[in-house]
């Protein structure tokens, strides 16, 4: 950061302030690749303050994201943090997590990156509830190539490759991740900064799979293009046509281009994860022959 | 360092290629893998899920290839020795992980039991079709390094080298088995730990701060750490400089695949291995790989009753491919003769190699069985005219 | 001994590959001979053909695969159709003689020696140890490995707690081989 | 500012990287007091960025900070600066870990 | 299938009498290569009688499989037949019918082939409504490797790769085709012949997702293994344990080891398929400039 | 044939690759395109969703790559022309379903619009390192052919060539672009419909009954049918017979592989395409493809203005490559000077081809860029001392 | 079974291609009037098959047929293959289409 | 003429790359000469640096990059930094003089001429059009290409229904061209 100009430069160091998102982040990268008005900024300040107020040590918390400009989150977190394959964030963040079972694997990736290409793994993480946290940022669009039609772009919209609107069913994805089994399923917009954060205390304190979709806005190929404005026009039309349903059954927070956006925390329950599951039941197998996996590994 | 004696079962048995390869995994110090069920590789997952909660590590079936191949790269950079275990097809799809793993620099084995191709293909019989592919299935420039065993005791044996291999070189290691390799029940004898040497990982002595995930010495391969132990390094798949950030430029991009391809390349005569009988002077040289060597052998010994000096040339490791031992030869040798399981991959090499100073007779066959020993000895034969 | 060449053949299901298996193993592991074991079965495995090649040697075993075999153990009629023309002129075929009908498909000069393994196995209690009858019957008639050997590598591959069944179904084979041979040298 | 008590207008002032600033708003929109504003200059890459002309309004919550997704502003509450320069050591104010 | 003795062999020739199921084969390659007492080939029968109750013209109807016991069910159907790679027979179906929709398009093939490696297939084409009648033979495991777990596998049975007993959590199948939006899914098991030739033939009727689950067993890897008996030991059990639910709640209708087996027609419901859509909306678009596609095609 | 009138959009334009890549498939008459996205090759199927309505056919972007690359098998045996497009990471997924496409020979077009590998790379910079992949990257033994355009007329021109190519010999074509020409905008000229000569399917004429779906004629191609025609076909990616029905043998493998692999080898001389530019008797001869020819022509006419008797071989067809002609020339070239955007890969066919009867000297580059036009003027002019 | 009238024990009766029965006992568990057996003999693969020691009881439904996974046995009511003699032509008793 | 090669540079939303398409389009369609563009967007390109290189010449065109410019046309400050030292010491830049100031990065000997794009572009009702001022004043300055193939260019190149004020844009940027080099001429 050094050499950028701050209003109120002097006080800063005068007092050795920073903002408090910074120690979180790669601050050699920044300024980030992100365009104005882009909401994933944001989220990554939720982040932030969800990592503080969790009280973790952050030497034990990796992040893995896919391709995307969502991808690119992992790539500025001062974390342990992987930028993988399209779509492959997850079974990444599996491995870690279950080579080394002591990391908090938080999975932080665009809507295309996680459930285009990576359906799959999406659906088969939850059944097993495998312990690891996803954030979804919601764009409704591939950012990163240039906004074509993604599984959760509303019919109506133009994107690249539905050049007269989308007319393509999407994905309704808290449904989707509380079908397969995620034990906590919330959505929040970019404008619920508060409650966003919130949320992704609540994952990173929750053991098992974790599902967290912030809505946000790209502007350059989502809004813009389709005459809906800046990065703020979605924020204030998320501020107007949110309305926040907890416990609501997931079935019924599908979203339709511009209308109304049920957010909340709409999941929250026990189930043991794959590794507990495994430890309990070699342990009913082998008895004392079998040391529990992982269990100290964390430290190790 | 010596094997950890919890993966070591020394005795000696009577098992196959698959199980064998197994065992060699875990007493290389492998506790993590993922794979995916396929004919005829599944037997090493099998073995490797009945033995690990013992051992202590995991194993877990993905849902699919793809899956597998990047969840042993989540759990190298966590700390474990991981491999993935597949055929034909599955390996197809494990082709852009590959590639992760070569730019990332990440550690693992990846066995691939070899079946017909192309395609679902001959599911249940053998061929050596692969071996161009795991050279050049990923797109971009990139270097790895093959192995190809040709008994159960070589699956055990090879395989702690596989691992050693992985960890110094810091790149995908392929162990390029096949459908007869595979099923054949031999003995194997498994040695006492303190008798496996196994290489650990390039574990850096450095500090957080004053360690740069990607800076590498003199010998190209940049040291280690894994997550969770505070140096919070960043890990991708784009071009990147030596903290590991993204470097979107044609200068980076240099820098770091030429790197990636010199480590390999620049220790290209420490990686082969050869095993050579009579070839020193030679008329004729017979070169082969996996299971097709030992019916090659067997070919070469009746050429030599006939009278032919005839010289047996075995590539242990495909790639790199030993052209500088080959291209010596060609300074004697009449004739090359090259019978593989597949219509003609690794002779386009020898061809290189050689050079047009002797003569190069390929026997390709399409796979489902092995060679007659018959075929390679006329070959030889009508070398040695 | 150079290199004697088995083939065993019969239905999925019938342990087929364990009765190789059994032999290769009392070769090399009890007898100190050398043994590679090949397998073979198809996608359509389940309940098909299915078949094993076993060479047992006194040095190192290079070429694997089993062409026309010293021994024929067969247990079912498609195995007995498939297998039987490869069988050396000067070879043993080792045979479930309840099921299998000899005709002229065996070489001339082929030995051919029959059990009714299938009935034993049921008059054991367990009609799936068929194929330990078969080991038995293997060891009394070809002596091939010694009966410590056979019956160390029977203990060895069988589920734990069968092993006295297991054993049990090898001495009725390896009887019935030992008084057929005994008889066919009277008789022969 | 050579003093090293800050001026007290309000209960907080914002700190604001104006380089790094892409002008969208989003702190501008959602600060609940109205207390910031666009700039009429432009930064080196073109964008107006937020200035503060009602200070006394600013209570220091930091939400612009939260809703910033460029991490060119936050806020600061006077009585955490205080805080700061009661302490002796001049540690960035923020939780220990990271 | 000549030179194959039968019973009554003379009052068949006689009578040109033949097994209604035959025409629907391909005869020269009979027998097929599955175990005794598999249950694949008894669903061949429900979908051979489903094909002559619709009546429909069989040139027309094309069968796609993936890799897998099932996955041969493909190369014995006399029709235009797809045999192709392991989980790729939904977009290997989507091809087809969307390049020619005049094809009844039938997918047939395992659990594993369809929810593992098939997985995302499955979840997109059910999103997109694809006019597609998937037809899953759950045998609970992977059979032609040789009885691996599948993401079906209750907990609690041994495969071969879960060697102590499963500890992992199955999916529910008809939850989660119905939670991506199918618009019709049923299952029945082996044991149920006539309920799953009568689904099969709505399915065949039905235009959009269809999801048809026939439970059935493996005895060679999943019933022996862990001593449930042959076959028909778990048809009885099939036949003991089921409930006819018709309308149950998808959510309610998982299955656990031995259990209890909620059968019946759980969706059927209307939505515009993905042509459909297309088709509309281009006519919305484009008005008389836009001639609907594949409307005719068929016929072509 | 000519081509049909609606997808032609005669003319002259002001176009960039990729667009000129989609005018070139709508143009021989493909009507169905799967694809998913991925830069620098995006714009091919943009184009192509905003055309295709009024043209009649369908694009679909399926939820992954894999998926692109059956749907369009799918859809060719439907009955369509059939095309997908993607980049090094999509490539290297869609290797399974390459191999599906040669063993059940389905006519398709597969664009690759390179970019720096390997893995995610340099997403929007240039490289030309797939050569290798596509030739090799699926398991078992399999031939393709491969085209490689250097300017956005080319992109039209041979992309028709393309379809041609693959519905002559019912072969995956591949469609190498490079992210320069894919975004490079110059002049396109589209003639008229009538003046485009685009080859149909290998219909068959026989009927139902008399019909094999894998029977090959003389020219080893066999005829094709779609589905729906009534002729109740089989289709495996296991090894077949005739029918198509599964043969699980070496005999089978053997018959089946040969042919696939024969189909292109025997048509090589029918297939390949090479442009020259004063070779004959050349001292030195240039060889290039793709971008990097264009850069290479600057540099030969450099050398010649210098004295050099330099001429330049450029691939259109990458594959087969044309190692007969090369091998010709090896008889009087003192050198082949062989610039590519990757670390040597057709450098190697060209050692192969030349077969040490004279030098050949690579220029390497790990792509981002193109090369220097000095830097291939430098080498020609050692080249030629 | 000279003449071309079949003989009616029962309603029906069923036609067992033996050598293709896996003997999975499929038919003879559900057969509704459980009129068939398996045979005491064993086919060329070793499988017992069905046999129809109670011919009476047969009514010709054909369940075994549905249920049969090898495709080895179905039944057919004498009405129908009265219809079928009846009927000049000797075309398969089954629908037009395939 | 032989050569001329232009670099445009600015931010990502400014319509670079559009201004480079309407200079190729002119010369390669509706002045019968031969032009290539080149692109240049990182990943980042979103709201970031963006350029166009731009080769026009009587024949066609090898090697496509354009190294050392002929012309410059810059729209903002870091375009300015990172392409202002390419310039041949013979060539022109032509910049938006609000946004940019001029310093030594500039070659010694290049020309300099600087437009108020933006303002215009705002009186003309439309910030978006800034760049149609930039091609205008570059059709104006350098005579590169006729007026009349430039008009026509712009107009194909514009979304439909926003083509007259297109032209307005380009007309505004060409007369103040036309009317600074008609200066430059009488004070130079
Ligand atoms: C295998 C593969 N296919 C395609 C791509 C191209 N690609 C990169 S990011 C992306 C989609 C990004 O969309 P999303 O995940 O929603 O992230 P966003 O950019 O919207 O944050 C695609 C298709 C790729 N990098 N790799
Ligand atoms: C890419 C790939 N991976 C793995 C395999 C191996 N394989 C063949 S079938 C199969 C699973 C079959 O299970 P299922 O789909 O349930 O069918 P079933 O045999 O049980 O009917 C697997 C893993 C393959 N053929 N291709
Ligand atoms: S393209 Fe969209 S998602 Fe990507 S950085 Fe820009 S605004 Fe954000
Ligand atoms: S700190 Fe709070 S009150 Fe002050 S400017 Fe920021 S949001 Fe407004
Ligand atoms: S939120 Fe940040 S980027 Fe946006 S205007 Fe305010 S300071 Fe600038
Ligand atoms: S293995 Fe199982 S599913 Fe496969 S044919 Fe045998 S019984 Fe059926
Ligand atoms: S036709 Fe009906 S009654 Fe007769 S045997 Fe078959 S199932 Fe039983
Ligand atoms: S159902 Fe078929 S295979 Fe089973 S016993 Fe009856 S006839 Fe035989
Ligand atoms: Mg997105
Ligand atoms: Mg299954």
């Amino acid at each position: 950061m050094s050499g950028l100009p701050s209003l109120n430069a002097n006080l800063e160091q005068e007092f050795g302030l920073i903002n408090p998102v910074m120690p979180y982040l790669r601050q050699d990268r920044i300024p980030h690749i992100w365009c104005p008005g882009c909401g994933i900024g944001t989220t990554v300040n939720c982040f932030a303050r969800a990592l503080t107020d969790s009280g973790m040590d952050l030497d034990k918390v990796a992040i893995v994201s896919g391709i995307g400009c969502t991808g690119r989150v992992a790539g500025y977190m001062n974390l342990d943090s992987f930028h993988t394959t399209h779509g492959r964030a997850i079974p990444f963040a599996t491995g870690l997590k279950l080579a080394n079972p002591g990391m908090k694997v938080v999975v932080y990736s665009g809507d295309g990156d996680l459930t285009a290409i990576g359906g799959n793994h999406f659906v088969h993480a939850a059944r097993r509830n495998m312990d690891l946290m996803i954030v979804c940022v919601n764009n409704f669009t591939y950012g990163m190539t240039g906004g074509q039609v993604a599984p959760t772009t509303p019919i109506g919209p133009t994107q690249t490759t539905m050049p007269y609107g989308n007319f393509e069913n999407p994905f309704n994805l808290p449904f989707l991740a509380d079908a397969c089994g995620a034990v906590y399923v919330a959505r929040w917009t970019v404008y619920h900064v508060k409650q966003l954060a919130k949320a992704m205390l609540d994952g990173l304190n929750k053991k098992g799979f974790v599902f967290i979709e912030a809505m946000s806005p790209c502007p350059t190929l989502y809004s813009r293009r389709n005459r809906l404005g800046d990065g703020v026009d979605q924020l204030k039309y998320y501020k107007e046509k949110s309305v926040i349903r907890n416990g609501a059954d997931t079935k019924e927070v599908g979203i339709a281009y511009q209308g109304e956006i049920v957010v909340g925390k709409f999941v929250d329950r026990e189930r043991p994860t794959w590794l507990d599951s495994m430890n309990s039941h070699f342990g009913s197998v082998f008895g004392d022959r079998f040391t529990p996996y992982g269990v100290t590994d964390g430290q190790e | 360092m010596h094997a950890d004696p919890k993966g070591v079962l020394t005795g000696i048995h009577f098992i196959d290629g698959d199980h064998a390869a197994c065992e060699g995994a875990l007493a290389a110090g492998c506790r993590f893998v993922a794979g995916y069920p396929i004919t005829p590789s599944t037997e090493v997952v099998e073995r490797f899920a009945s033995r690990i909660p013992l051992v202590g590590g995991v194993f877990i079936q993905m849902e699919d290839e793809i899956a597998s191949s990047i969840a042993i790269l989540g759990g190298a950079w966590a700390g474990k020795k991981v491999m993935t275990v597949t055929s034909g097809p599955g390996l197809s799809l494990m082709m852009e992980h590959i590639g992760l793993a070569v730019i990332t620099e990440t550690p693992c084995v990846i066995v691939d039991v070899q079946r017909g191709g192309p395609s679902t293909g001959l599911p249940t019989l053998p061929a050596q079709a692969d071996l161009m592919q795991v050279k050049w299935g990923s797109h971009g420039d990139y270097e790895i390094i093959a192995l190809s065993p040709n008994s159960p005791q070589e699956c055990f044996d090879l395989m702690i080298k596989a691992f050693n291999l992985a960890e110094t070189y810091r790149v995908p290691v392929f162990f390029m088995m096949d459908e007869v390799v595979g099923h054949m029940t031999e003995r194997v004898e498994i040695p006492a730990p303190e008798d496996i040497d196994v290489v650990d990982r390039k574990w850096t002595t450095k500090k957080p701060g004053e360690y740069n995930v990607y800076q590498a010495g003199a010998d190209l391969v940049p040291e280690m750490v894994k997550a969770g132990d505070g140096y919070r390094i960043h890990v991708t798949g784009l071009t990147h400089d030596e903290r590991g950030y993204p470097a979107m430029n044609p200068v980076a991009q240099d820098k770091l695949v030429r790197r990636l391809i010199n480590k390999i390349r620049d220790h290209r005569e420490d990686i082969v291995d050869v095993r050579e009988d009579g070839v020193e002077g030679a008329d004729v040289v017979v070169v082969s790989f996996g299971i097709t060597s030992r019916v090659a052998q067997a070919a070469v010994e009746q050429a030599r009753v006939r009278g032919v000096k005839v010289g047996h040339l075995r590539l242990v490791i495909c790639w790199p491919f030993p052209a500088t031992r080959i291209a010596q030869l060609a300074e004697t040798a009449k004739a090359f003769v090259v019978p593989e399981l597949n219509m003609g991959q690794m002779v386009l090499e020898v061809e290189r190699a050689v050079c047009g100073r002797a003569a190069v007779l390929p026997i390709g066959h399409a796979g489902g069985t092995v060679h007659e020993p018959a075929t390679i000895l006329n070959k030889i034969m009508e070398a040695a005219q | 001994m150079a290199k004697s060449e088995i083939r065993v053949g019969g239905l999925g299901g019938q342990g087929v590959i364990l009765l190789g298996h059994i032999i290769g193993k009392a070769a090399s592991i009890y007898d100190s001979k050398h043994a590679t074991l090949i397998q073979a079965f198809g996608p359509e495995a389940r309940g098909s053909a299915c078949s094993a090649q076993v060479t047992v040697a006194d040095e190192a075993i290079g070429y694997p695969y089993v062409k026309s075999p010293d021994y024929l153990v067969i247990m079912s009629p498609d195995a007995y159709t498939q297998f039987a023309p490869q069988l050396k002129p000067t070879g043993t075929l080792l045979y479930e003689n309840e099921l299998i009908t000899i005709d002229d498909r065996l070489p001339a000069g082929a030995k051919a020696l029959g059990i009714p393994a299938t009935r034993f196995a049921e008059e054991l209690g367990r009609r799936l140890v068929l194929n330990i009858v078969m080991v038995g019957f293997f060891a009394g008639v070809t002596g091939l490995l010694s009966k410590d050997a056979m019956e160390k590598a029977v203990k060895g591959s069988v589920p734990k707690g069968t092993e006295e069944l297991n054993l049990r179904a090898f001495r009725k084979g390896y009887e019935y081989g030992v008084e057929l041979i005994g008889a066919a040298t009277v008789t022969g | 500012m050579s003093s090293n008590a800050p001026v007290k207008q309000g209960k907080g002032t914002i700190f604001v990287r104006t380089e790094i600033c892409k002008g969208c708003s989003f702190c501008i929109d959602f600060c609940p007091t109205h207390c910031i504003e666009f700039s009429r200059e432009f930064n080196a890459k073109g964008y107006h960025f937020p200035v503060l002309p009602r200070p006394e309004d600013c209570t220091g919550c930091d939400l612009c900070g939260l809703y910033c997704p460029d991490f060119a502003i936050y806020g600061i509450k006077f009585k955490d600066i205080e805080k700061r320069r009661q302490a002796a050591a001049p540690e960035p104010l923020v939780p220990a870990q990271p």
